[in-house]
């Protein structure tokens, strides 16, 4: 059996699981242990991924596995990975767990809750080791469309109206999306012959470049609705702040992901001449969403709406960073999916347990939490040190590399288009500094938070967990950029051949 | 010679912030301090060794060597730039280490009495020892890109000292201010970096330097504003240099910042972060004094600007800590105007070790000035003037120190203070005559604002004590008195045997013409202070009111505070970021639900054909049915 | 057969019937008076079905069964209608076809 | 002219079958409505006495006349109140419906009345009650036995349907 295949099959065979339990206790023990082994199926993905380099291995995408699944259309079951995908996956199998324990104690329809969060999660592992363009979609709707029944169903606030808002934009992008994929699999075989979904199949083969510049737009949004893009992001702050924290987590640590990862596997991969030519528009896009959001999220008073502003900065610097085309960036641009993933996943875990304690989530009626829960208080500031791009936490590492990579550019527009995003950094301080203010530090607002309880062992356990990644990924960046950059290799000479 | 133990100098402190900030609640305070001040005993130890080791190195063609004691590649962006962590070793670099690592440590000691009892002990100590780490890393940083990372690092170790106190609210204000202030300096620094870096493709310090290296050469061509590329990018680093160093029109955080406890005043705003921007110039100092002059002219200017605002500022202070903090930004203006005025190599090169031996001895008798001002406050448990008098009776150890570095800081010969100036004073002499006397007058200003605070605390009129102020404990007073030990003392090293721009020692001598008007001002100053604050009496009033418009602008800071909240407040709150909020809700969100909006309707418009009555869609479906058949019969009979 | 009547007339009184029974349908609200709309229409249906057979098919016999079986049929859903209809009122206390519209939309 | 027997029965029945079938769908009485469908379905059936299918007669009356007509009866007295006059839909309704019944009605007719239907000339065959009942469980030609079995599984379904349907809830106290 390949491992790849474990890592759809491990949270399929969870769900089922779950489905013979009984009550709360067991079905949160079942999730545990399947996502648990998903850990562990990472360990070994690593173990396994770095030897074949070692070996001298040097294919793009190792493991590789070819099931025929629908024939007529040449649709395959093609799964592989190569560096960046077992990042991902790394990144994903954080989430997914620390996302359980954070949810340790859902309630209302807790078989159900944790069915919908493994079926979601299901869909992200299969997309990031999907190889085959419509697999790969296949996926992507499958992690979507759960999201729906979560936040309608257990979120808060405009759930509903949240829950349809986000569902819909997704698939608006969606629909732009299936019109790329489809245009691309009709043009995948130039010469006659037939047709092929097989991403690296496609990636030998020349897209005439009309066709290209035809497609790229509707790909590149497809994915950038799901990646935050300005100005198509207004699902993020509605649906972050209605949804659970388990899924505003999960949504914005992995599934905004999706989005870049997508723009750079199928987007940037496959229509490299399209992005060449009309990347300089996108960039001011992007350019735009990382010193918009971080604008949008100075004046905020809601914590959640404050950190879905900063993902659209975050995010919108992803996208940035993959839209510069040259590896430093681009290594950037991964290593920051990554690192906002870890860190945004802590804020929002953080925001959760602070909003179970204090039963509110604006910041006006908090303050002086630091003195009556200095665990979770401590770990806000860590997030948000590394949110503002502290050295020796992972946000300084992929912010740099992606400055350092977007000013290697001879040309004056996309340095003048760093510097503008380079600003944000300062924003960024404002509004975290500010919330950390007011939140945290300062005399204790409410008498009835005197008597709240710090964090219980579930709550330690999975902030520890994504803080202890944080600081690893700052204080010891290389073999994780090593290993993304090795990969990059192919995709970047296309986009230098395109040029 | 082997330098590698000198990892060990940054990473014992990293140690000791990661085992205390963990164990932190859960050992007792004094052992954490323990822990701390041993740590940082180890640190400096080491240091002194460095120090010994490396100046008593053979000279290769009479210059110091440069040394890479260790070096890993931490971060690879592309072939030519990577982040390099590693020990650079030269001379500004060894007296760094020196002057950070013994006023950390007496810092460190002093605390232990200070601090006793605060709730927080152990998390304070864990604080410092992050700050120590940081500043032992900025300081031995091989590459630029390491510096900045490091200095990034300083600045949040001093925010959070600063917000040490983070329940009073004025703390975190203060400590918000500090890090978004120089977070905005920061960003020059960055973008600075980035045209360096790509201008010359490295951040290594050996490569950047180099007078005779490619570097040097990159980026000289007029670009914009018909300066350099090269010029351009020097300037956007001394940005994050000023912010630092709060040099004028970036200080505003420094006097805040006296919101931390006083022992982080004395190391952090007094000692040693403050001084990392002219560190970073002196680092430079070769790029600039050969491909920028124009930066470095600004330098000059930004620091003789920043020494004469601050000086006029502290004369009309009441708190003693701001008092001190305008005193420190006026020094290390003067650091700045040492660098300005320099040139490259031999004698030309003189104002750039007046600076590093300015900094040197400012970092002594300032912190001592800190110390003694947090052993008063101890005592009187306040910060303001006007609640002291006559204490030189109640603490005679602190009387005497803080005596002896408010000699130190007026300039008075024999002390150390008065050779560090005067070589500063000679360096802008020969270089600029402007800048010369605008020192000069702040060299008397000095004199008389650190003898106008001197003489309202412990000499004029006691005012009533809520209880008798006594003399701090010994944890406390052994610092001062090695502090003052120190402030007496290191003048006489010479310094330009170890310290010059180009390596190679030279040789200096006091000029008459220059440090005999200079002593002069400074008893002036003094005399005046003597005159008006040693016994109580109205005159300082009137004088006050003689020049009441002027006073009462340089009492209020000139105003620039207002301008910064203007800026932050009107600008960017209600300018930017609300109508962004408001846009990105009624425009763009608002667009998104209007497309939603536009398919409900559609929907609801033609909801009613589906009614669901059975009735309607017969009688629809019999319509259709008779409207078909007399159409076909219609066709069959047209046919 | 019957002497004298043509076939056409027995349609014709069967299309009447057909259509009256479709008018009612239509415009009948009470639940009850459409299944009775709906007999006649089952019933007409049956005349035909009966007079073919006569007509035109004397020597077979399936018109006659077709209609024993639409009788059956017409007597299977008049049983079933009014066990709904029955329950229709027990829980809406009325019959109205326009007045029942809870599981609309 | 003169009528004769057979043809003044057929008249009769076709003109009783018209009218009430007319008063059956505009009746505003209920049970009236009910009566005049009776009358109706006795109608059709003197017609198959005419045509001279007996068992077919019998079976209309005692299934539709005395089965379903009492059925509905029952269930009109169940739900309703006697003699309470409903309303009708709005007259607009009823004209549109009316018309298009109309037009549908004339078509129909007219199209009858222009084809030409070729009698058949041979001689009709008896239909006794024992050839029905055979005909019904024979499996050869002209056997019925499939329908009459699947017939019989309709009627048991929906003897079925129609108690489980009509059964008041198990909490609420059966009266059945």
């Amino acid at each position: 059996m390949n491992i790849l295949s474990l890592f759809v099959i491990v949270p399929v065979l969870t769900v089922i699981g779950i489905m013979f339990t009984r009550n709360m206790k067991q079905t949160r023990v079942v999730a545990a242990a399947g996502m648990g082994i998903q850990v562990l199926l990472t360990g070994i993905l690593m173990y396994l991924y770095f030897g074949e380099r070692a070996a001298g291995n040097l294919a793009e995408m190792v493991l590789v596995k070819d099931i025929v699944w629908y024939e007529s259309l040449n649709i395959r079951y093609t799964v592989g990975v190569d560096g960046i995908a077992v990042a991902m996956i790394a990144l994903t199998s954080i989430i997914i767990i620390t996302g359980i324990f954070t949810s340790w104690e859902v309630e209302y329809l807790s078989r159900e809750f944790f069915i919908s969060l493994i079926i979601l999660s299901t869909g992200v592992y299969g997309f990031f080791i999907s190889l085959d363009i419509f697999t790969m979609f296949l996926f992507y709707e499958v992690a979507v469309i759960p999201m729906y029944l979560l936040i309608g169903i257990w979120g808060s606030g405009r759930k509903e109206y949240s829950a349809m808002k986000l569902t819909l934009m997704l698939m608006g992008g969606s629909a732009l999306l299936m019109v790329g994929l489809l245009g691309i699999y009709y043009n995948s075989a130039p010469d006659g012959g037939p047709l092929t979904m097989n991403i690296m199949e496609i990636s030998k083969i020349h897209i005439p470049v009309n066709v290209q510049l035809f497609l790229f737009p509707f790909t590149f949004i497809g994915f950038g609705v799901l990646g935050a893009l300005f100005p198509f992001h207004t699902w993020s702050p509605d649906g972050h702040a209605s949804a659970p924290t388990a899924v505003s987590m999960l949504h914005a640590g992995v599934l905004m992901k999706l989005g870049g990862y997508g723009v750079f596997r199928i987007a940037l991969f496959l229509l490299p001449d399209a992005a060449q030519s009309l990347g300089g528009i996108f960039i001011v896009l992007t350019a735009i969403s990382v010193v918009y959001g971080a604008f949008g999220a100075i004046v905020q008073k809601d914590l959640k709406y404050i950190n879905a502003y900063s993902s659209v900065s975050h995010c919108g610097l992803v996208l940035f960073g993959l839209l510069m085309m040259n590896k430093t960036a681009m290594n950037g641009a991964i290593l920051q999916m990554i690192s906002h993933g870890i860190m945004t996943a802590l804020f929002f875990a953080l925001i959760g347990m602070i909003y179970g304690r204090t039963h509110t989530r604006m910041i006006n009626e908090m303050g002086g939490l630091m003195k009556v829960i200095p665990f979770l208080s401590v770990a806000y500031v860590i997030g948000g040190l590394a949110s503002l791009g502290l050295p020796g936490l992972s946000g300084f590492v992929a912010e740099m590399t992606i400055f350092v990579g977007a000013f290697e550019h001879p040309d004056m527009f996309h340095r003048v288009a760093t510097i503008i995003a380079v600003s944000a950094i300062v924003i960024t301080a404002v509004y975290i500094l500010r919330v950390v203010g007011i939140l945290l530090l300062g005399p204790i607002k409410n008498k009835d938070f005197e008597g709240m309880k710090d964090a219980k062992w579930f709550e330690r356990l999975s902030v520890s967990a994504l803080i202890l990644a944080i600081a690893a990924i700052g204080i010891a960046p290389f073999w994780l950029s090593e290993m993304i950059g090795f990969s990059l290799d192919p995709i970047v000479s296309r986009l230098l051949a395109a040029l | 010679m082997n330098f590698t133990y000198t990892v060990l100098i940054p990473l014992i402190p990293l140690f000791t912030f990661l085992f205390l900030g963990l164990a932190s609640g859960r050992i007792k305070p004094q052992l954490g301090g323990l822990i701390g001040t041993t740590g940082l005993f180890i640190s400096w130890i080491l240091s002194l060794m460095t120090v010994f080791k490396y100046f008593s190195l053979e000279k290769v063609d009479g210059a110091y060597q440069q040394i890479i004691g260790y070096n890993m590649v931490w971060l690879n962006f592309s072939d030519k730039l990577h982040i390099d962590m590693g020990v650079f070793i030269d001379p500004i670099s060894v007296m760094m280490l020196f002057v950070v690592t013994t006023v950390s440590f007496l810092v460190h000691v002093y605390s232990l009495g200070y601090m006793k009892g605060e709730t927080g002990f152990v998390r304070f100590y864990s604080f410092l020892s992050l700050f120590s780490f940081s500043m032992l890393g900025l300081v031995l940083a091989t590459n630029i890109f390491q510096m900045y990372m490091f200095w990034e690092l300083v600045g949040v170790s001093s925010f959070l000292l600063i917000g040490f106190y983070y329940q009073k609210p004025s703390a975190v204000a203060a400590s918000k201010k500090a890090f978004i202030v120089t977070r905005f300096a920061d960003l020059g620094f960055l973008i600075g970096i980035l045209l360096l870096s790509f201008n010359t493709g490295t951040f290594d310090f050996l490569e950047l330097t180099n007078p005779q290296g490619a570097a040097m050469q990159t980026g000289s061509g007029a670009w914009l504003l018909g300066l350099s590329t090269m010029t351009w990018s020097l300037i956007f680093v001394f940005m994050g240099g000023a912010g630092k160093s709060a040099m004028f029109p970036l200080h505003i955080w420094l006097p805040d910042a006296m919101e931390g406890p006083t022992p982080v005043s004395a190391l952090i705003h007094a000692a040693t972060m403050v001084v990392a921007g002219v560190y970073l110039v002196a680092r430079l100092f070769p790029v600039y004094a050969l491909s920028a002059p124009v930066g470095l002219e600004i330098v000059a200017w930004v620091g003789a600007t920043s020494s004469l605002f601050a000086a006029i500022i502290a004369t009309t202070q009441f708190d003693i800590k701001r008092v001190l903090a305008y005193s420190t930004m006026s020094q290390i203006g003067y650091m700045m105007v040492g660098l300005g005025v320099s040139g490259y190599g031999g004698h030309d090169g003189l104002g750039y070790m007046a600076s590093m031996f300015h900094l040197t001895t400012h970092a002594m008798f300032k912190a001592l000035l800190f110390l003694g001002a947090g052993s008063i406050i101890h005592a009187v448990h306040s910060n303001v003037m006007n609640e002291m008098g006559g204490l030189r009776k109640y603490m005679p150890i602190t009387h005497i120190t803080f005596l002896i570095a408010c000699l130190t800081i007026a300039g008075i010969p024999g002390l150390s203070g008065f050779f560090s100036k005067d070589e500063i004073l000679a360096a802008a002499y020969h270089h600029n005559k402007a800048i010369f006397f605008i020192q000069m007058f702040v060299a008397g200003l000095t004199a008389f604002y650190m003898f106008r605070l001197y003489f309202r605390v412990f000499w004029n009129k006691e005012p009533h004590y809520h209880h008798t102020p006594h003399e701090s404990p010994l944890t406390m007073t052994i610092p001062l008195m090695m502090l003052a030990f120190a402030s007496i003392f290191i003048g006489y090293i010479p310094f330009s045997d170890y310290i010059s721009s180009d390596f190679k020692p030279f040789e200096t001598h006091i000029e008459g013409i220059i440090a005999i008007p200079s002593v002069l001002v400074g008893l002036i100053g003094i005399a005046i202070a003597w005159v008006m604050y040693k016994k109580d009496s109205d005159l300082p009033d009137r004088v006050s009111h003689g020049f009441r418009f002027f006073h009462r602008w340089a009492f209020n800071k000139f105003y620039i505070d207002e301008v910064y909240l203007f800026i932050t407040h009107k600008f960017v709150f209600n300018r930017i970021s609300t109508p962004i909020a408001w846009f990105d809700r009624h425009v763009i969100d608002a667009t998104m639900d209007g497309i939603g909006w536009i398919t409900v309707s559609t929907s609801r418009l033609i909801k009613p054909l589906q009614s669901g009555q059975l009735q309607k869609y017969g009688f629809v479906f019999l319509s259709g049915v008779i409207i078909m058949a007399l159409v076909l019969l219609y066709a069959a009979f047209a046919a | 057969m019957i002497e004298g009547i043509p076939l056409h007339l027995i349609l014709v009184v069967a299309t009447v019937m057909f259509f009256t029974g479709i008018y009612g349908f239509l415009t009948r609200r009470n639940l009850i008076t459409i299944l009775m709309s709906i007999e006649l229409i089952l019933n007409s249906v049956n005349i035909n079905f009966v007079a073919f057979n006569r007509y035109l098919y004397p020597q077979h016999l399936q018109g006659q069964f077709f209609s024993i079986f639409i009788i059956a049929i017409a007597a299977c859903e008049a049983a079933v209608a009014i066990a709904i209809i029955i329950n229709i009122y027990r829980r809406f206390t009325t019959i109205n076809v326009e007045d029942v519209s809870e599981m609309k939309y | 002219m003169m009528l004769t027997a057979s043809q003044f029965m057929f008249y009769f029945f076709a003109l009783a079958i018209v009218i009430f079938s007319i008063l059956t769908v505009t009746s505003q009485r209920i049970l009236r409505a009910a009566t005049y469908l009776l009358f109706v379905l006795i109608s059709t059936a003197g017609i198959y006495f005419l045509l001279n299918y007996q068992f077919l007669a019998a079976v209309q009356i005692t299934l539709y006349a005395g089965g379903i007509v009492v059925l509905i009866i029952f269930s009109i007295l169940l739900t309703s109140h006697v003699g309470v006059k409903f309303d009708m839909v709005g007259w607009k309704k009823r004209l549109a419906t009316g018309i298009a019944v109309a037009i549908g009605a004339i078509l129909v007719i007219t199209t009858i009345l222009q084809y030409q239907f070729e009698a058949s000339t041979e001689a009709a065959r008896a239909v006794e009650m024992r050839w029905i009942g055979l005909s019904l469980l024979s499996y050869e030609k002209e056997g019925f036995v499939l329908p009459f079995e699947v017939i019989s599984i309709l009627l048991l379904a929906s003897m079925i349907g129609a108690i489980i349907i009509a059964r008041k809830e198990e909490k609420n106290e059966s009266n059945n």
